[in-house]
């Protein structure tokens, strides 16, 4: 029997520091043992639990993609406990990922629609896990237009910032990059919350037009009725949830809303499955 | 005690038809023998609900300062036994309520009664509970008891020298007579008497049982903690598991945090699914306040509690 | 599916003889009221004794369980590698669980053993145990298992259900764990099929008899999570609790719980202990946010979890058997069945 | 009053120790933790309030 707790062990391989101040690094983590990778063959949108032994688990968005081999990345904001151990850790370092866990973006339903994402802040990692995975070229062709909408408090808060820049040049995707406010004058992107710059750049929906939205409570409070007003139904709006988790596969009951399970059912849902629960998230 | 119900209702309905509190907090009857419910009242047909008997074991304190009214200035009327009202007290010397936002209906006490002495008479389920006067008739389905309620009170009662509420608005009857103890801590005593091993293995094997549900805590007005410390994450101080130590050191700082505090209510005793006397750790602290500072828990409202001020005639041989 | 019957005078003997093949579990009084727990090699099972305070789902998923360890000494090759703890796999046997905790291990079944993920320190733990149950001929004023899909001589989950003739066991044997149970003790006087059955039949019917209070679930069903979830008297239900976690952790049929590091010396230990809907901390995020962050919010969790979600997921009645147990350890008296009918009966206003 | 509980509960009152000591008082600091160091190791291996996991 496969012990569903037990971690895949993986070695730091590179530690970058993701934001202006430190609170976000970037792990890059390679399998030990050769086998492994392809045991954790994950989707865009899961996520897993990285485990210290002796510190804990935390469950992290998978911030790599699955067309990109041979490591697996994540993001981490320093927080809580296991968080901030692991801002302490250095390159060589043993541990566990445990994973890949939760359900993903529904890539089935999305093909040949125009797919619009939406981020903000530090809830960017399973998006770029997307876009990265729509841009391959086995991919791209798949999906009709992509629109990103990410913001961020400020230029030297926003993740991924070279590939953002890369991606902005490119004519495939529409990049709609927002900071909250800067001084810098070479700023050459939006200024102003995410919502305002849905509203004013997201295409309107039709129904072949699906959103994908991830980002703190109050961007989501506000995205949402930007959105219904560009047209786009509930079932239209993918959300990713977040709450406490601990085993991640569903059994130790304390991440659900109503009867969905966020760590086995989610983290993925749409704002009507949403609608139907109690808002414990 | 019994008599007393319809005085406190018509305390109640009156405070209610004035507009002087916004809840009456007590005791309503439970769904099963020798269980009562606390309960919340805030409107005259309701006021049947209440009831005063010698089941009422936890302290209604407990549910003034953590009760969301409380926080909004909503002054709220308790029904309180001598041990409930100097919780009251304790929660306001420590500033937890303001004396103008409670109005005590005071309820002088002849003592609760230990359930699970009562419940070890029987081989098998209570089934029926009935009080009258001093005397309890207690049924199962095999036998039928007639017990004298001062049989089987729980020990705090038994040892209790305050039971008439120091401090009130009102109160629902006559005072009862208070008793003085030649010895009052002879528990404590007998512990003490051991040598240290035996001691040692005394509350280790007192607490094995305890499955960490924390119901002492929560039935505990002195546990008022926004985190607890057995729930703090950084530093993490006590592991959350079965193993003994953690479970030693929960118990033995849960004690320690009511240290000349507490007011021997037995609440924590009347809550544990487990029988676990924990009142065996805060008595030895109760012994302690006593001899070393003279000091008995909320007795008196303008007095600091001893670990709350320092006096130069503390005693302080213990320094070295 | 066969009876046998057992002279109370050879059942000591027979026990003595299964200890030495089984880790036998059976109900034990002490001070503290009356557990279910490993017997000591010279004690033998209170048959007779009342209900347990706790109850036995311990035996297959203790309160703290090492799963994992590792060790942090980096001179070792496979430092800080998680690997599975050695466990015991020793053959078990339940002695005298009542039908409605041997039902509770069914519902937590559900959980443990799905088809996307198997537990498999509770799914081993299963697979090596046999429960021998015996009919309750007294059930207590709390006990309400008729209504909850039990009852006093259920047989779910049951390797074998005996009853107690005072002189005499008859046992039922229900599966094949339970005959190998009965070949380990030497138990294997045959007593005939139709005469013991309606001794079965007429002992359930005195004991359903006694029980006298009942919850109605037939309308849970076809509520919405949202209406019961926004109905009015969960600040009532609530306002006696005081947030501790009795309820939850004397009830056989609550599986939730927590996993926790820790570290001595170069060892690390990863644990699960059994966790409580009812703390605060039990969804707190790391953030500082709390999903559910008042008590009214963990009470009604509770008996949302047990009495709709549960029944939402699995389609497989209520996740509560009628043991009675959280009502009656619950230090203020909140009673599971008058909630269910509260919930049952709730009228969402138009 | 923690003292006494502890002794209370069975822990050796040698191994409990409470001292005054200023920030400006170095050398009493030193003295102090070396007499109960020596006072500790001549009692031997404490055996309470330890964790064992092997249990």
């Amino acid at each position: 029997m496969e012990n569903p707790y037990m971690p895949y062990p993986v070695r730091i391989d590179n530690i970058e520091v993701a934001t202006e101040d430190k609170s976000l690094k970037t792990f890059t983590f390679v399998f030990l043992n050769p086998g492994d990778e392809e045991k954790f063959a994950y989707k865009a949108g899961q996520f897993a639990e990285l485990s210290i032994p002796g510190v804990g688990e935390i469950p992290i968005g998978i911030a790599s993609s699955p067309v990109e081999k041979g490591f697996v990345k994540f993001t981490v904001f320093r927080t809580g406990v296991v968080t901030t151990h692991l801002h302490n850790m250095k390159k060589g370092d043993i541990m566990g990922i445990r994973g890949p866990l939760g359900n993903w973006y529904p890539w089935e339903k999305l093909e040949n629609k125009n797919v619009v994402i939406i981020g903000g802040g530090f809830a960017f990692t399973t998006l770029r896990s997307s876009i990265v995975y729509m841009l391959d070229p086995a991919n791209r062709s798949k999906f009709k237009n992509i629109d990103v909408v990410y913001g961020a408090r400020s230029p030297g808060m926003l993740l991924y910032r070279e590939e953002l820049f890369e991606w902005e040049k490119r004519e495939d995707i529409n990049m709609h990059i927002t900071v909250d406010g800067t001084d810098d004058p070479e700023w050459k992107y939006h200024k102003g919350f995410v919502p305002q710059v849905v509203e004013q750049n997201a295409p309107a929906a039709d129904k072949d037009t699906y959103a994908i939205v991830c980002g703190p409570p109050i961007m989501i409070k506000f995205t949402q009725p930007a959105l219904t007003k560009l047209g786009y139904q509930d079932n239209q709006i993918i959300m990713s949830l977040e709450n406490r988790m601990k085993c991640g596969i569903g059994m130790c009951g304390r991440c659900n809303i109503g009867k969905e399970l966020v760590c086995k059912d989610g983290p993925v849902f749409t704002l009507e499955e949403i609608n139907q629960t109690p808002k414990e998230y | 005690m019994d008599t007393c119900i319809e005085k406190i209702r018509a305390i109640g309905a009156d405070l209610l038809a004035k507009g002087e509190v916004e809840i009456i907090i007590g005791f309503s009857d439970g769904s099963i023998p020798m269980a009562a419910r606390p309960v919340a009242v805030s409107s005259r047909d309701d006021m049947e609900k209440l009831v005063f008997n010698s089941t009422c074991g936890l302290n209604l304190a407990n549910y003034v300062s953590k009760n969301s009214l409380s926080g909004k200035g909503a002054k709220i009327a308790v029904v309180a036994k001598g041990c409930d009202a100097r919780n009251l007290v304790t929660h306001m010397v420590e500033n937890q309520i303001s004396r103008d936002q409670i109005y005590i209906i005071g309820v002088p006490c002849t003592g609760m009664v230990d359930k699970r002495k009562i419940a070890s008479m029987f081989e098998d389920e209570i089934t029926k509970f009935a009080e009258e006067g001093d005397t309890l008739i207690i049924e199962s389905a095999l036998k039928k008891l007639t017990v004298k309620k001062t049989d089987v009170l729980r020990h705090n009662c038994q040892v209790c020298t305050h039971p008439n509420p120091p401090v009130f608005d009102v109160m629902a009857a006559e005072p009862v007579a208070e008793q003085t103890l030649d010895q009052p801590f002879a528990d404590v005593d007998n512990i003490a008497a051991m040598d240290p091993e035996a001691r040692w293995a005394y509350f280790q094997e007192l607490t094995q049982n305890c499955i960490r549900c924390y119901a002492c805590r929560n039935a505990c007005p002195l546990c008022y903690c926004p985190t607890c410390f057995v729930d703090e994450s950084s530093p993490q101080w006590v592991g959350k598991g079965q193993n003994q130590t953690d479970v030693t050191t929960f118990h033995f700082l849960r004690a320690f945090h009511c240290a000349g505090r507490c007011t021997d209510c037995g609440a924590c005793v009347e809550a544990c699914p487990m029988g676990i006397n924990v009142r065996e750790f805060t008595r030895k602290l109760n012994k302690d306040a006593l001899e070393l500072f003279g000091w008995e828990a909320g007795l008196d409202l303008e007095k600091r509690p001893p670990l709350d001020v320092y006096s130069p005639d503390d005693p302080n041989d213990f320094i070295k | 599916m066969n009876f046998i019957t057992i002279d109370k005078n050879d059942w000591a003997a027979g026990i003595d003889q299964l200890k030495k093949t089984y880790l036998v579990f059976g109900p034990v009084q002490d001070e503290n009221g009356c557990q279910i727990k490993p017997l000591a090699p010279d004690v033998q099972p209170e048959m007779g004794a009342p209900a347990t305070v706790m109850s036995p789902k311990s035996v297959l998923f203790p309160q703290t369980e090492k799963i994992l360890t590792a060790t942090l000494d980096e001179s070792s090759k496979d430092h800080h590698i998680m690997k599975p703890v050695d466990k015991n796999d020793t053959p078990r046997a339940v002695l005298g669980i009542r039908p409605y905790d041997a039902k509770a291990v069914q519902l937590v079944k559900l959980n443990f053993d799905n088809p996307d993920y198997k537990d498999p320190y509770w799914c081993d733990a299963y697979d090596i145990t046999t429960f021998v149950g015996v009919g309750v001929n007294r059930p207590g004023p709390c006990d309400f298992s008729t209504s909850a899909g039990c009852g006093p001589f259920s047989e779910q989950g049951l390797d074998v259900l005996m009853a107690d003739l005072d002189d005499r066991y008859l046992a039922k044997v229900l599966t094949p764990k339970g005959e190998a149970w009965a070949a380990a003790c030497g138990f294997d006087t045959p007593a005939d099929t139709a005469e013991s059955q309606t001794l079965f039949d007429i002992l359930q019917k005195e004991a359903e008899k006694q029980i006298n209070t009942a919850i109605s679930t037939d309308n849970l069903a076809q509520k919405t999570i949202l209406d019961l979830y926004e109905a009015p008297f969960w600040d009532d239900v609530a306002f006696s609790c005081i947030n501790c976690g009795t309820c939850t952790f004397v009830c056989p049929t609550c599986w939730c719980f927590d996993i926790q590091d820790e570290t001595k010396h170069q060892t690390a230990v990863r644990f699960r202990n059994w966790d409580s809907c009812m703390s605060p901390l039990f969804t707190h995020h790391a953030s500082g946010h709390n999903p559910r962050e008042s008590k009214i919010h963990r009470v009604r969790q509770r008996f949302m979890h047990k009495l709709k979600y549960f029944l939402d997921k699995y389609d497989q009645g209520i996740m509560c058997v009628g043991c009675g147990r959280c009502v009656a350890s619950c230090p203020v008296n909140i009673d599971i069945r008058e909630v269910c009918n509260l919930m049952n009966d709730y009228q969402k206003d138009k | 009053m923690m003292g006494n509980l502890l002794e209370h509960m069975g822990v050796d009152r040698d191994r409990i120790h409470f001292s005054w000591i200023s920030s400006a008082e170095a050398t009493k600091f030193v003295d102090v933790v070396k007499e109960i160091s020596d006072k500790v190791r001549a009692l031997g291996p404490n055996k309470k309030f330890v964790k064992d996991y092997n249990k």
